[in-house]
């Protein structure tokens, strides 16, 4: 099946984005050669993912790809990665994703290098955290993940920018410290009990745990993971983070933090404490749930765009969390999908309100109006994008859905019903956005002009990867079956 | 052993709270200077005590260490008060709160 | 005999350091305070450290008092000459400890020095202090010797200034 | 042919309407429409072409996996059956007339890639609902059809209230197809399976009381989409679209999707009489009140938007009554004169200069040419019932289920069923004689009308005409053709003795003409006032809306508000402000602290001293008193 030669791919997918930052950052400011710098990098990083995903399509148990080496032998800390059906595609996304967002931030001209360059040292750290499997290289690759995203937030965002990126900092470090204390704690646990002091994921599963001890590790971990996906009382960074953040920070930011906290659920803290997941499913069915409510409810009263999708990413994590929380097959196949399809929608649509602020200069619903009749196509994809991501069938979200809400129902017939109903709220602040942005007279700034030739390169591969999704999924689920099998399989 | 070494050690003592006090109490810097010399001839005498009690000479060259740093650091202490004087014309501790919270 | 002398010396300090403590002239304090340091060069001395009274003398009275008083003079701190009050009051306690000291000494010096009855069993020469001072603590004085170079340069440097800043001050 | 040609029949429109969306405004006017137009007819020939793959069984057709995760197993798979030929034919052939007529109808509009575009994407995906294999593809359909609806009412979007009821459309029917989506999950989760037939075939095993809420969730489901009791207030509005999406949409194929659905499920829903009731009861109450409500119109399209809703209810009622070829045969009549009435009403609308209230119209009789007259007279003749008219049999059918159904209160649901055709009657009239006899009250300056919007009108008259022999009861020699055509799936075979037919028959007549007398005398004679309250309370269709604003819509503000402002901003932001501030706080009380005086440093100095002074006293104590 190994059709590619014998290359360290994994470590490649780690070390060409951090060279490619460094060479960014030293670019010249005048003319744009840290964009195409950029741009090659995350174009080679992608087709790359996309021969990994052809060659290793069809998944298959265990790691498809494992690399391993001494790091720092004294503490048993193993620079190992590995990648499995759920990673393979995370990275596949990941590496999409920024190809993406280099293409949207090309009109970015203010301190061009540094961002380009911040923005490959955010894909380094997010290759990291999904191909790592040593504990303490997915810790180093967490907090990696902070930095660029604090700093782009910080400098080229919104007008409260540093309040916003400063909360966002914050929120991310109390929990990494939380999970910092349990890992440690769980290495000298592991340590003590076996002898063999090592931060490998597969040895410390083996510690013998009591309830007790086993709880509070994970919710250590899970306080980490929970800020990031966000869960519903820890969320309140997100919208935020999201108004202030760059256009093309912000795809970064929804399509992929969000995900690694649900990432690190799975990889992580789930396998790691089996007894105390099974205590602790039934909380999370519950506040993904509040979630899934309070953000669709939240998102309604929303009047910046941004902001409103900050709390509709909320409520499609409430979604996948609540997947995740029935422990069934389909239901966790089913949001792992979501997150794939979430991340595309909601990413596309942040690249186009990025689009309508270059155009009219604000992202406010109520100052926008009759989008449509000055610009026919933006709005055009504009509509399907949000139809995407409000559920309409046939488009991406649907499929995502439509596994979580069966599987849930398999297992927990109430929760899935209750989502159901949440999906009406979705529908809602979706409509009342589209009719606020696209429907209505043309008032307020003349958009001069419709999609450029760029543009429609962003959003035309993102609009056939929807429909794509929607109407045949099944490529990107066939590598997920070994790994959820075997991940359901390990526990309760 | 002419004096038993513990009066010598009080006597120090004493001698070492007066300083203190000097110390505390003065608002002259001069006097609070005055108030540290107080303080390090007592450890001096302290040291001399002992090294009379324990028949060590180390005692003694230690007064004699202690006499070179007290010296350098007076000439430094002066130096700055001769220059707060001039500074800010006034050497009365307290005037110097510019470095409050 | 030695006993008592060292108490009367202790007790002379002591008396000598409070009145230089309490006293509001800084000059008068610091005369009281070189009282007192006298009186412990004579204790030294009664307790076998005859070098160190009298590098207390030289070093610590001779030197670091005479610094004092210069920066008092320099800076005029001592208040201006007040009307003086009547009689020999103010004059009582300079006199009184001046006094004592001059018996201690003069005990000391005619109750045979070298007599091994009243003075410490253990008399230190310099024979023997030096050796121990460049013996075992060689590195020590060196140390110090850089400590005192340091503080040289610092008080040089501190003192440099006062000229220009002066006639500003007197524009301002 | 290999039945996988039958894929043709829906992705022909789709095939349309994409290439409509994506060149229709570079390319020539005429080539969007003729490819709009080709699209749907040459579906309709298919749908003709492959008759006889219907017969029984029907054939199923695979075209390749859609969701395959774990024990579920969705395919895009079609069932050309007993039922669905009918109902496709009847939709491909309504589908073609309208999109003639809409040629000739948006003939000045500019936007015509869009709506034709949308056009043919809302006859694919009817064509998924009526098609469906399995009920995964089933939703997908019945949400495109939503999608469609929303935007084709919302076609005119200059005009914020034109949106705004396309909005109104898409949600409540959204809010139907929560429903239809749990029971959905709960099917998968009873039977393992998606796919209509096995679901059917498993009924039988499914406890009754869960069959009983089943069949409730597919009735609020079907609600949703065919503007029933609870979920009705969306149709009236959505006389916002233009004509011909009204006559598509909202006469013939979107509304009657609830009522297949039903018919689709039949085996499932049949077991449960408390079910079967419901659904009736729905029926019964929604035809009444979409009656009254028609009674008090002002413009032409929303009374026959009441009308409709009515219609639909009689079709709920054939079902609850165990007659799905009953309520076949009513939906099949009355998509034609129903969408014949629509588009007549656009030619009037056309004619008196885009005025829509009928009570500025008048005396068209004379001014229209003739056949329109005839044309809107036949539609009409076939929606009051007239006897030997389509309209008349299939209505009759479906009373005659009612009475002679064994539940007593199937009795009342008759009489309910009596009382809306006398109003049906009522209104039809109205309508014919507000608009066209009388003296011309509109200013309006009449606009020609063009040869397309007159042309598909004819046939629909001929269809709603000859309707009756669809299903021609026995008793007037008819074979009854649909109930043997459906074969199993058809529901109770209705059987009655001869006179109580006769008699029935000899009421619907009296009602007719009773219907006709009153709208004569009240509008041709007796000039009388018109306004009075409660016709104000009938035009707000008994203000539904306003009841829907006050009870979910000002409510759901609120919750939002909360949630929002509520919970993030003061409860979650709130706790993180307030640790911030006393973070602040203290750290001000140590500032405090640092005075900057030297003797306060020193005093701090003394302090610590002592302290450890106390403390090595302690210890020395503490050692001394130990030995």
């Amino acid at each position: 099946m190994a059709i590619l030669p014998h290359i360290p791919w994994l470590t490649l997918l780690i070390c060409l984005p951090l060279t490619g930052a460094m060479l960014c950052m030293l670019a010249d400011e005048r003319e744009r050669t840290s964009h195409w710098l950029a741009l090659a990098t995350t174009a080679i990083i992608f087709v790359i993912t996309i021969g990994l995903f052809i060659s290793y399509g069809a998944g298959g148990a265990g790691w498809l790809l494992h690399e391993d080496a001494i790091w720092i032998d004294r503490y048993g800390i193993r620079y190992s990665l590995g990648m499995d059906g759920i990673s393979l595609l995370l990275v596949l996304l990941t590496a999409f994703l920024h190809l993406i967002a280099v293409l949207a931030s090309w009109p970015i001209e203010r301190h061009a290098p540094r961002f380009l360059g911040l923005l490959l040292l955010l894909e380094t750290g997010l290759m990291g955290i999904f191909l790592a499997i040593d504990l303490v290289l997915f810790y180093v690759f967490w907090e990696v993940m902070l930095i660029p995203m604090f700093l782009m937030i910080g400098i080229w965002g919104g007008e409260q920018r540093r309040q916003a990126a400063l909360k966002f900092f914050l929120y991310a470090l109390a929990g990494s410290l939380a999970m910092l204390v349990a890992l440690i704690a769980l290495y000298l646990l592991h340590g003590e009990q076996t002898g063999s002091y090592t931060f490998a994921l597969a040895e410390l599963m083996k510690t013998r745990l009591t309830l007790p001890q086993e709880i509070l590790l994970f919710s250590g971990f899970m306080l980490a993971f929970a800020i990031k996906t966000p869960l519903v009382p820890f969320h309140t960074w997100l919208p935020d983070a999201h108004a202030e953040s760059p256009a093309s920070g912000a795809v970064d930011l929804t399509g992929l933090l969000l995900k690694t906290g649900v990432f690190g659920m799975i990889r992580i803290a789930f396998p790691l404490f089996p007894a105390a997941t099974r205590f602790a499913l039934p909380l999370l069915g519950i506040l993904a749930l509040t979630g899934l409510f309070h953000a669709a409810w939240g998102a309604y009263r929303q009047n910046d765009i941004k902001r409103l999708f900050a709390y509709s990413s909320i409520s499609h994590v409430g979604l996948i969390l609540l997947g995740l929380a029935a422990w069934q097959i389909t239901a966790w196949e089913g949001s792992i999908l979501l997150m794939l399809t979430n991340a595309i929608a909601t990413g596309a649509l942040f690249v186009l309100i990025a689009m309508i602020r270059q155009r009219t200069g604000t992202c406010q619903i109520d100052e926008l109006s009759g989008l449509w009749g000055q610009a026919p196509n933006l709005s055009a994809l504009f509509l399907l994008f949000a139809l995407a991501s409000l559920g309409l069938p046939g488009l991406a979200n649907f499929a995502g859905e439509i596994l979580v809400l069966i599987g849930t129902f398999q297992t927990h017939p109430v929760w899935a019903s209750l989502a159901v109903v949440a999906v009406v709220f979705a529908a809602a602040y979706i409509l009342r956005l589209v009719q606020g942005v696209i429907w209505g007279p043309i008032s307020g700034t003349r958009i001069t002009y419709d999609l450029t030739p760029r543009e429609w390169l962003i959003l035309v591969p993102m609009a056939i990867l929807v429909i794509w999704l929607g109407l045949y999924p099944a490529p990107f689920l066939t590598p997920l079956h070994e790994p959820v099998q075997l991940l359901l399989g390990g526990s309760p | 052993m002419i004096v038993p070494f513990e009066h010598v050690l009080a006597m120090a003592s004493a001698l070492f709270v007066l300083g203190l006090t000097c110390t505390l109490v003065r608002r002259q810097l001069i006097m609070i200077l005055i108030g540290v010399e107080i303080m390090l001839n007592a450890a001096a005498l302290a040291l001399v005590g002992a090294s009379a009690f324990w028949q060590q000479v180390d005692g003694q060259v230690f007064v004699v260490l202690l006499m070179a740093i007290t010296a350098s650091e007076v000439a430094v202490a002066l130096a700055m008060v001769f220059y707060l004087r001039h500074r800010k014309g006034t050497i009365v501790a307290d005037q110097f709160n510019r470095m409050h919270g | 005999m030695a006993s008592i002398l060292f108490y009367i010396l202790g007790f002379v300090m002591l008396a000598a350091t409070l009145l230089c403590v309490t006293c509001r002239n800084p000059v008068h304090a610091v005369i009281y305070l070189v009282k007192g340091f006298f009186a412990l060069a004579l204790m030294f001395y009664l307790l076998g450290a005859p070098l160190i009274a009298a590098w207390e003398v030289i070093v610590y009275v001779g030197a670091i008092m005479v610094l004092f008083l210069f920066i008092i003079m320099v800076l005029e701190l001592a208040p201006r000459e007040q009307p003086q009050e009547p009689g020999w009051q103010r004059w009582v306690p300079g006199l009184l400890l001046a006094a004592s000291i001059m018996i201690c000494t003069l005990l000391i010096i005619f109750q045979d020095p070298s007599a091994a009855s009243h003075g410490p069993n253990h008399f230190v020469g310099p024979r023997e202090f030096g050796e121990a001072l460049f013996g075992k603590y060689a590195l020590a004085v060196e140390v110090v010797s850089f400590q005192l170079l340091f503080a040289a340069v610092g008080a040089y440097y501190l003192g440099r200034y006062q000229p220009r800043r002066r006639n500003e001050e007197d524009q301002t | 042919m290999s039945e996988t040609l039958l894929f043709l029949i829906p992705l022909l429109p789709l095939a349309c309407a994409v290439v409509n969306m994506l060149f229709g405004m570079r390319l020539p006017r005429l080539f969007a429409e003729t490819t709009a137009v080709a699209g749907v007819a040459t579906s309709t020939a298919l749908t003709l072409l492959f008759w006889d793959y219907s017969v029984g069984e029907g054939t199923r057709a695979v075209l390749g996996t859609w969701l395959s995760s774990g024990s579920l197993d969705v395919a895009f798979a079609l069932r050309f059956d007993a039922l669905a030929a009918p109902m496709t034919l009847m939709v491909t052939g309504v589908a073609t007339l309208i999109h003639l007529y809409a040629v000739g109808y948006m003939h000045e509009d500019q936007d015509y890639a869009r709506f034709f575009g949308l056009l043919n994407l809302f006859v694919f995906a009817m064509l998924t609902i009526v098609l469906a294999d399995n009920l995964l593809v089933l939703f997908l359909g019945w949400e495109g059809v939503g999608l469609c609806s929303y935007g084709l009412i919302g076609f005119w979007y200059s005009k914020l209230d034109n949106a705004k009821a396309g909005t109104k459309a898409f949600m409540v029917t959204r809010v139907g197809d929560v429903f239809f989506g749990i029971a959905l999950l709960w099917l998968f989760s009873l039977t393992g399976t998606l796919s209509i037939s096995e679901i059917n075939a498993q009924a039988a095993s499914i406890s009754p009381g869960v069959v009983i809420v089943l069949t409730l969730l597919l009735l609020l489901g079907a609600c949703g989409k065919s503007a029933q009791l609870p979920l009705m207030t969306w149709l009236a509005d959505a006389m916002a679209g233009p004509t011909p999406v009204s006559a598509l949409i909202h006469a013939a194929t979107m509304v009657t999707a609830g009522v297949y659905l039903l018919c689709r499920m039949f085996p499932l829903i049949s077991l449960s009489a408390v079910g079967m009731t419901a659904i009736t009861a729905i029926g019964a109450l929604t035809a009444l009140y979409a009656a009254t409500c028609a009674l008090a119109q002002r413009e032409i399209k929303r009374v026959l938007a009441y009308s409709t809703m009515s219609q639909v209810g009689y079709m709920f009622m054939a079902v609850g009554a165990g007659t799905v070829s009953g309520a076949m045969f009513h939906l099949l009549t009355h998509a034609f004169f129903k969408a014949l009435l629509f588009m007549a009403a656009g030619c009037v609308i056309h004619l008196a200069g885009n005025e829509n209230d009928i009570f500025k119209m008048g005396g068209l009789a004379r001014r229209s040419p003739p056949e329109l007259l005839w044309v809107f007279l036949a539609g009409a003749v076939c929606l009051a019932g007239v006897p030997l008219t389509g309209g008349f049999f299939s209505k009759d059918g479906i009373l005659l289920a009612l009475f002679t159904h064994g539940d007593p209160v199937y009795k009342l649901f008759w009489l309910v069923g009596v009382i809306t055709a006398l109003l049906t009657a009522f209104y039809t009239f109205r309508l014919v004689y507000l608009v066209f006899a009388g003296e011309p009250r509109g200013h309006g300056h009449p606009h020609t009308i063009p040869m397309q919007m007159r042309w598909p009108l004819w046939p629909l008259a001929l269809l709603g005409l000859a309707g009756g022999l669809l299903n021609l009861p026995v008793l007037v020699g008819g074979g009854e053709r649909l109930h043997h055509w459906l074969g199993g799936q058809a529901g109770r075979h209705v059987t009655a003795s001869h006179n109580l037919e006769w008699l029935l028959i000899g009421l619907a007549i009296v009602i007719v003409a009773v219907g006709w007398a009153a709208a004569h005398w009240r509008y041709r004679v007796f000039r009388g006032a018109r306004d009075t309250k409660t016709t104000r309370f009938l035009l707000d269709g008994w203000r539904a809306d306003q009841l829907v604003d006050l009870m979910i819509l000002r409510p759901f503000n609120a919750i939002a508000g909360f949630c929002w402002i509520g919970c993030d901003r003061t409860l979650f932001d709130g706790t993180l402000n307030v640790l911030a501030s006393q973070a602040r706080a203290s750290g001000n009380l140590l500032r405090r602290m640092t005075t900057g005086r030297l003797s306060s440093y020193l005093a701090a100095f003394a302090w610590g001293f002592l302290l450890i002074l106390g403390w090595v006293l302690m210890t020395l104590v503490g050692r001394g008193g130990g030995h």
